[in-house]
């Protein structure tokens, strides 16, 4: 009997260009799984991929009744943007009772949500990292920043809390302004961003979305040299796209000085794709999770499994890293305890979303290096 | 009845209209001759509201109805024809004619909901009208032909058949005769002249067939560039020789007339 | 009402494609891109009355849409008191200054000789009560927004029964449409299109933007439903008794159930709108309507109020599309401001119409039906397409990077059955007789 | 044998036919004129002739040839010219833009032409400028039958030139129709204002009903009484 | 108090900006306009158009490069634009004979050509996804500034800087000469003035021995022509993702309309109004009046009229009050 996974992304719509690389993401733990053949003795996992177009909640929401209710899936690997996760939640996952873990959805709403236990996700919270890049900047000295960010719950929420957080700290934000991703020209935002002033410009947007061409206006015009790059805006594709210019430019991700990260964007690259890419790594440790927990549970059955994904998060246990996954089958079949770090330093808290460790980078000489952690 | 006082309407800096004043007595038919362009239609629309005045007035029973909209003007008695043609194209003939009168019980939203019996009866009493009409004008056959279908003299026809779905005062006709069969023509002479006699239609004509104004009007208007030029009986106009080397001009056309009259 | 075989035969063939669809994947998918077709039809029924019966090409459909989500939770989500303990009532005020201010200005405007001197009034006016309007409503909105930001940071409701929102809705969308249509129905054609689908654009920039009215992106999710609750069922043990008895899986059976209580609340709905048009379209008033989509400067000197009618059939429209809107926000369960999207929520409503046949209730009505499940199923149909096209394949780079673009068979196949449709029913399945 | 002939055309536009068996001829040099009652067919037996209708039997020849089957543009081409009863002008383009419109075929300096059709329509040359759309409706058949003289054709069809022409124009357009015709051009013309016409048509006929109803030289349809009554307004 | 860098903050984030994202509008706006005017339908495939056409000149750009063809100080995608415009042509003139020819034979509404331009749009849109994927592309080379804000401010000696990018300056120039070339081939020339005669009365072109696969076909192929160029433009100044293309859409559509359909003037006008009241309504005046004022009365906030929150809004709120004193455009468009 096969495992099913339904993975629900928006493969088409404002996302396109990142959803690829999660859903091969996701894809490489299933592969890595079947490779190894012994998840629940012997079964395979198949991946059912679905669009949930990232803004058209009807859409998604049928998308994921067909994977739900048709297909049969077990778990769903997803949604991406929060607005159709949160659909999909209530309108499908709940009614039918099937566990979903979802590697981008960053609302703070969805944990206070009443979720029947079934919701997890690998993303972390905005709110921390507001924190956490406020440390940062304040080590580094500065005190006056720019903010933008992407018009969605997850730059919204992100911007918010790091405002709070460094207003509190004593620094002055000259500006917090949004922008849309997919435009077609960010002159405006940048020049009130410039005439607002600050000694670096805070982005909390996508790598290949709106936050790129703000960083590429700024560039260009001559309004900030240094920016501050948080989760959504660490990726390979930023250092190609812009080049030197980004130089000095700092930021954080998740992370922890495990050597997950680093193992898990060398598999990726042997795979044939960029695992650097925004939330890649999210989705990768999203599906693992999913299977881990199956094989804690010895069962396919979302009721039974849901509970067990915290377990084989957390400590106790052995740590368990990108490419291991073969290894914690093995243990967890013998009845052993695991804690899944994967690509992202996994570490679930509340009703199952990521505590937030972080790797803080500074790009030198158009290479992402890792100065610290978090 | 209507008294339009020093009308301009200019077009950028063309002179359309150019302090015309005129009067179409009560119960006339009023012929407005004049060359091509010198600014009839244009006196029309803004007459019939579709266009604004550059200065001047109309006044329609000494009330003042400069730049009243079209629709107004329609409820005060005021219609009119188009000298092209507009009819509406994707309906049947009868129904543009149905479509004409106003107030009908079925125009408000809440009758068609609440009151179909009511507008059952009105329909079919309008329907009744309408082929009267459409006999009148010879084309009954082509009721349910849709009227962008209409040859171009057809077309003319129910652009004066929908004049005759309502009790007018006053009635602007704008080349109704152009394109239409000169039997035929005839016939709607004398429809106009037993509706001035009988209903006491006031008509004002603007025609360039001068047998039919001959037959039909007095007086006749005759403008050019935009003025007023003569004004007076068929008989006046005719023997006038601004009019004859404006409009009528002494050539073939006058032969004939003089032969076949 | 002549019922003509073809139409009927149109209406079965996609019954049909619900049916196979329910048989083939699951009846609860059929379901849910049902219930979403009866919303659709409605939207394509209130677009046609338009552009159907008076020729007005409205692409702002989406703000419509919109507003009616928006009354959605207005009415149905529950009030913050702590919000507007921080300042609902200043932005209220702060809202009937900025109103006072525009009323001030149109009558300066109105009342003054024009000149220099009333243009200049007037920029003095908007200027000075633009920021008396900043002044009063800013700080409100800041100290609203700063109340739980991570819940609520917003006004609220007023905790009334969801159902209420689909008439509010409407009413919502009608105001809006009132104003809209009292300052650009003027406008003709392609230009009033642009300027439609300008303001939608600025409706939908308010909702996402203004976090007071309605948490802008953050959405507002868990909105009360008129329907149980599938969990609830599931627990009920009544209800999986009676399932069982009937051979049903409780939880298929719940959700199956659930759909069936909202597509009997929308078809409700969609019959008597249906009702309502037909009647009013063979009357009287849908030929007044026709002659005036016709030939407007005829219709005008035949005595009808052009503008007048243009005003009363776009402010139906748009309340049709408005009652639509809050049942689509009531059927998501959440109000998603990032979700209105021109392509989704007006262009594809217009290829219902188009399809279906414009001018025609029912074929408005089919089209939404049939454009909606295609938009759903395309992606299966995609995705199968691309598969049995590679599966003659040899494994290699085409056979690769055709599976890894399988995401985008969906656009394409949109876009052939499209173009397909219209091919062979150029003027809509279902064209005006 | 005629120069331009439209035999025994039968067709319509759906279902049902308009012409019944109707015959058109023009001989080279000479005047052509149809009357008849609105609607008979007069047009579309024009737009027969002119390929711009499906015939569903019935042949057009054109100086020998059979050219049932060409395309209007084709028919162009050949040296025949039409002005439509409606919609005859391009609203959106100059007076002169009209004028060159209809001399879009020809190679040769169109000046000399141009300034006979101004001389013709001396309106025209003040409103060369203006879009035809702004012109009264009788300046706009002065537009329609000057694009269409700009042709230069061999066959001329004219679909009432002088509706709403005023009588000094009209009596102009047809000297004007003389003496194009005496340079040897054909000349097949529909008209209303059928006594003027008639009294200068070599050939006259009298369509009812999509079919031919009388056919005989222009003088003598004007001297029947019965013609005269039931066709020509007494 | 320094008028010189006060002029040159507000040209460096409003001016030059402003000029070349309105100059890109209106590229785009002219091909929207063209097929406006001469087809008389809104055609909504313009923006893959312009992705196509881009990905074609993309491709053609990296073999260039490949084999170490470059353009100087210029853009090597230059090189690659005329190919890319054939290579649209092409399509378009397929799409033509496959799918637009019908409608017009069967004279279909203006309105069932939007949507069948829609389903055009959904197609185009797939191919350039198969074709070239969803990423975004760089494919920029040659000199990127004509100056720069570090070599401006070194250069002037002032506190400010101002950066003039090489694709601004030859989107601008691209502009000007192609809007003067169409308007002229419209005005002047035989098919040009054969393509208007076409739209204004189909039959009655007929009647004058126009060809009308002849307009058609040298319309799709100027609509190519401007599509590719205005993509390629855009693509070298931003970069090359076909979801931004199609997002594009909007603010072209509104470019054409505020300046009137079917005028190539009112595309150029209209795109200059769109992207500068995007930029000046939403621009914040703190940094220019800091320059100008004198020190103690620098303003504190951001003298900012409206959020950028708001930018779209605002610049559809005054396309929208143009319309209302000028219903059909600024240069008087035509209507469908
Ligand atoms: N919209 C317009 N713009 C510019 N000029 C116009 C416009 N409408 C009419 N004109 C000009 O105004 C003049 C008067 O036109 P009008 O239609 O009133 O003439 P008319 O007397 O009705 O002529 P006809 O007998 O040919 O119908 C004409 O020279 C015409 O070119
Ligand atoms: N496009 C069309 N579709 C269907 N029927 C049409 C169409 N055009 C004309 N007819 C019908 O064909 C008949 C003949 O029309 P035609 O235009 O040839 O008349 P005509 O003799 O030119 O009349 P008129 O003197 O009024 O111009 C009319 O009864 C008309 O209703
Ligand atoms: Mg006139
Ligand atoms: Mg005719």
């Amino acid at each position: 009997q096969d495992i099913k996974i339904g993975i629900i992304l928006g493969f088409t719509g404002p996302l396109e260009s990142i959803t690829p690389n999660m859903a091969a993401g996701a894809e490489l733990a299933i592969a890595e799984v079947n490779e190894a053949g012994t998840l629940l003795d012997g079964q395979t996992v198949t991946s059912i991929r679905a669009d949930s177009t990232c803004i058209d909640a009807s859409a998604a929401t049928a998308a994921a009744e067909r994977l739900i209710t048709s297909e049969g899936v077990n778990a769903i690997m997803g949604a991406d943007c929060s607005g159709v996760t949160s659909a999909i939640l209530h309108n499908v996952a709940k009614p039918n009772g099937v566990v979903m873990v979802s590697p981008s959805a960053t609302s703070p709403a969805l944990s206070a949500d009443d979720d029947d236990g079934l919701f997890f996700r690998t993303a972390p919270s905005d709110a921390r990292q507001g924190v956490v890049m406020t440390e940062i900047l304040m080590d580094r000295g500065i005190s006056s920043v720019a903010v933008t960010y992407t018009n969605n719950d997850y730059g919204q929420g992100l911007a918010d809390s790091f405002v709070s957080a460094f207003t509190e700290a004593g620094g002055t934000v000259t500006i917090n302004a949004s922008h849309e991703d997919g435009r077609a020209d960010y002159s405006s935002e940048v020049g009130a961003l410039a005439s607002a002033g600050g000694e670096v410009l805070v982005v909390a947007g996508y790598v290949d979305q709106g936050g790129r061409g703000i960083i590429q206006a700024a560039l260009d015009s001559g309004a900030f040299d240094v920016f501050v790059l948080p989760d959504g805006m660490v990726g390979e594709s930023l250092v190609e796209n812009i080049g030197s210019g980004l130089d000095g430019s700092f930021g954080q991700y998740p992370g922890t000085d495990s050597p997950g990260a680093a193992l898990y964007a060398e598999m990726a690259s042997g795979a044939g794709f960029d695992g650097t890419s925004a939330f890649s790594s999210e989705s990768y440790d999203a599906a693992a999770l999913i299977m881990l927990a199956m094989q804690a549970a010895g069962s396919t059955s979302s009721a039974d499994f849901k509970d067990h994904i915290m377990a084989v998060a957390n400590e106790p246990g052995e740590p368990i890293y990108p490419g291991e996954l073969a290894k914690a089958i093995e243990i967890l079949k013998e009845g052993g305890e695991i804690d899944y770090v994967g690509a992202t330093a996994v570490e679930l808290i509340g009703t199952g979303e990521s505590a937030g460790n972080y790797r803080e980078i500074e790009i030198q000489n158009g290479v992402i290096e890792t100065v610290g952690f978090r | 009845m209507i008294v339009v006082e020093n009308l301009h309407k200019h077009f950028g800096g063309f002179h359309a209209v150019d302090g015309a004043s005129l009067e179409i007595r009560q119960g006339s038919v009023t012929g407005l001759i004049g060359p091509n362009g010198a600014g009839k239609t244009t006196l029309f629309n803004v007459v019939a509201g579709r266009l604004a005045p550059t200065s001047g007035r109309v006044l329609m029973d000494g009330e003042d109805i400069t730049g009243l909209p079209p629709h107004a003007l329609f409820h005060k008695g005021l219609l009119r024809t188009f000298q092209i043609a507009h009819e509406f194209s994707s309906m049947t003939v009868r129904e543009n004619l149905m479509m004409v009168p106003a107030g009908q019980l079925g125009e408000t939203l809440w009758n068609t909901w609440f009151r179909r019996g009511a507008i059952a009866a009105e329909e079919r009493a309008l329907a009744q009208k309408a082929d009267e009409v459409l006999e009148f004008l010879t084309i009954s056959h082509l009721a349910d032909e849709r009227a962008g279908n209409l040859s171009g003299g057809q077309k003319k026809l129910l652009e004066l058949g929908r004049t005759m779905m309502v009790d007018a005062k006053v009635v602007f006709l704008d080349e109704v005769g152009a394109g239409v069969n000169r039997t035929l023509l005839n016939t709607i002479g004398d429809a106009i002249e037993r509706l001035n006699r009988e209903r006491g239609y006031t008509f004002c004509v603007i025609e360039h067939d001068m047998d039919f104004i001959s037959r039909i009007c007095d007086p006749v208007i005759c403008m050019a560039e935009g003025k007023v030029l003569a004004q007076g009986t068929v008989e006046e106009i005719k023997n006038d020789e601004r009019v004859i080397e404006a409009y009528l001009g002494t050539g073939l056309k006058n032969k004939i007339v003089g032969t076949t009259a | 009402m002549t019922v003509n075989l073809r139409n009927v035969g149109l209406f079965a063939l996609v019954a049909a494609l619900f049916v196979i669809t329910g048989m083939t994947q699951s009846w609860n998918v059929t379901l849910t891109i049902f219930n979403m077709g009866l919303i659709s039809a409605i939207l394509a029924l209130g677009v046609n009355m338009q552009w159907g019966y008076a020729g007005l090409f409205n692409i702002g459909i989406m703000g419509f849409v919109a507003v009616g989500g928006l009354a959605a939770v207005l009415v149905s989500m529950p009030p913050v008191n702590d919000a507007w303990a921080a300042g609902g009532l200043q932005i209220i005020f702060g809202l009937i200054l900025g109103a006072a201010t525009i009323a001030l200005a149109i009558q300066f405007w109105k009342r003054m000789a024009p000149g220099r001197a009333r243009a200049l009034g007037m920029l003095v006016i908007l200027v000075g009560g633009f920021f008396l309007f900043r002044a009063v409503f800013d700080p409100a909105v800041s100290a609203v927004e700063a109340v739980n930001p991570a819940a609520t940071g917003y006004l609220g409701g007023l905790g009334l029964p969801i159902l209420l929102a689909w008439p509010a809705g409407g009413l919502l969308a009608a105001g809006c449409a009132w104003l809209i249509g009292k300052t650009a129905l003027g406008l003709r054609s392609d230009y009033l299109a642009i300027a439609t689908l300008g303001i939608a654009e600025i409706i939908i920039s308010v909702l996402k933007n203004e976090d007071w009215l309605a948490r802008g992106v953050k959405n507002v999710v868990g909105l009360p439903r008129p329907v149980p609750y599938e969990v609830n069922l599931q627990r009920s043990p009544e209800f999986v008794e009676r399932v069982t008895a009937w051979g049903f899986d409780p939880v298929t059976a719940s959700g199956i159930t659930v759909k069936l209580a909202y597509a009997g609340l929308f078809a409700t709905v969609l019959l008597v709108l249906v009702l309502l048009a037909e009647l009013a379209l063979r009357s009287p008033w849908g030929r007044m309507m026709r002659a005036i989509r016709d030939n407007e400067i005829a219709a005008a000197a035949m005595g009808k109020n052009v503008t007048k009618r243009h005003l009363q059939i776009f402010v139906i429209g748009c309340a049709v599309c408005g009652i639509a809107g809050a049942m689509m926000t009531t059927l998501d369960g959440q109000l998603t401001p990032g979700t209105y999207q021109p392509l989704r929520f007006t262009f594809l409503i217009w290829v219902m119409v188009i399809v279906g046949g414009s001018g025609n209730n029912w074929g408005a009505v089919l089209g939404g039906f049939l454009i909606w499940w295609l938009w759903v199923m395309v992606e299966p149909i995609g995705l199968w397409l691309i598969q049995s096209v590679v599966a003659g394949m040899g494994p290699g780079m085409l056979r690769t990077h055709l599976i890894e673009s399988a995401a985008h068979m969906r656009l394409l196949t949109m876009g052939v059955i499209l173009l397909l449709v219209l091919r062979f029913s150029p003027r809509g399945l279902i064209p005006e007789k | 044998m005629s120069f331009l002939i439209g035999e025994n055309m039968t067709g319509g536009y759906g279902a049902a036919d308009i012409l019944h068996g109707c015959t058109l001829a023009v001989d080279k040099g000479k005047i052509a004129v149809i009357v008849g009652p609105n609607g008979a067919g007069k047009s579309t037996a024009m737009k027969a002739v002119f390929g711009m209708l499906k015939l569903r039997g019935g042949a057009v020849r054109l100086d020998g040839e059979d050219i049932t089957t060409l395309s209007p543009q084709d028919r162009v081409a050949k040296g025949m010219a039409f002005v439509p009863q409606t919609q005859n002008i391009f609203t959106s383009m100059t007076v002169e833009e009209n004028l060159e419109m209809g001399a879009f075929l020809r190679r040769d300096d169109i000046r000399p032409t141009m300034e006979q059709v101004y001389d013709l329509f001396p309106i025209l040359r003040d409103k060369r400028r203006q879009p035809a759309g702004e012109l009264s409706g009788g300046q706009r058949q002065q537009v329609a039958v000057g694009r269409a003289l700009m042709t230069q054709p061999k066959v001329l069809m004219l679909d009432e030139p002088t509706a709403g022409v005023s009588p000094i124009v009209m009596d102009e357009l047809f000297d004007r129709i003389i003496e194009v015709a005496r340079t040897g051009i054909s000349i097949l013309m529909v008209e209303q204002n059928a006594r003027q016409a008639l009294e200068i048509a070599d050939v006259g006929y009298v369509l009812v009903q999509g079919a031919n109803r009388y056919t005989d030289t222009g003088a003598a349809l004007l001297a029947d009484p019965e013609v005269r009554r039931t066709f020509l307004g007494g | 108090m320094d008028f010189l860098n006060a002029l040159v903050v507000f040209a460096n984030f409003v001016v030059v900006p402003a000029t070349a994202y309105g100059a890109q509008l209106a590229l785009g706006a002219l091909g929207v306009t063209l097929i406006f005017g001469i087809l008389r339908f809104s055609n909504f495939a313009h923006g893959d158009t312009m992705a196509f056409g881009t990905m074609i000149a993309i491709l053609v750009t990296w073999g260039l490069q490949a084999v170490g063809i470059t353009f100087g100080p210029l853009p090597t995608a230059l090189l690659a634009l005329p190919v890319a415009i054939g290579v649209t042509a092409l399509l378009l003139l397929g799409t033509d004979r496959m799918i637009y020819r019908f409608y017009r034979k069967v004279r279909a509404a203006p309105v069932i050509l939007v949507m069948v331009s829609l389903g055009v749009m959904f197609v185009m849109n797939a191919l350039v996804r198969f074709g070239i994927g969803v990423n975004e592309y760089r494919f920029e080379d040659g000199a990127r500034f004509v100056i720069d804000a570090r070599g401006f401010r070194e250069m002037t000696g002032l506190a400010e800087g101002l950066a003039i990018r090489t694709t601004q300056v030859i989107t601008i120039v691209m502009a000007v000469i192609m809007v003067a070339a169409l308007f002229w081939f419209l005005r002047h020339t035989r098919t040009g003035k054969s393509m208007r005669a076409f739209s204004d009365n189909e039959d009655l072109a007929l009647l004058s021995g126009i060809n009308p696969e002849r307009v058609v076909a040298v319309t799709w192929i100027i609509t190519a022509a401007l599509a590719t160029t205005a993509g390629v433009l855009y693509g070298l100044d931003k970069s090359f993702k076909a979801f931004t293309y199609f997002q594009l859409l909007l603010p072209i559509f509104a470019s054409a309309i505020v300046g009137g359909l079917g005028n190539p003037l009112g595309a150029i006008a209209g795109g200059f109004i769109i992207a500068y009241s995007e930029i000046m309504v939403t621009y914040a005046f703190k940094r220019m009046l800091t320059h100008l004022l004198p020190e103690n009365l620098a303003p504190d906030g951001l003298v900012q009229l409206l959020s950028t929150d708001y930018k779209f809004a605002v610049s559809f709120a005054i396309l929208i009050i143009v319309l209302l004193f000028k219903p059909t455009g600024l240069f008087k468009g035509q209507q469908s």
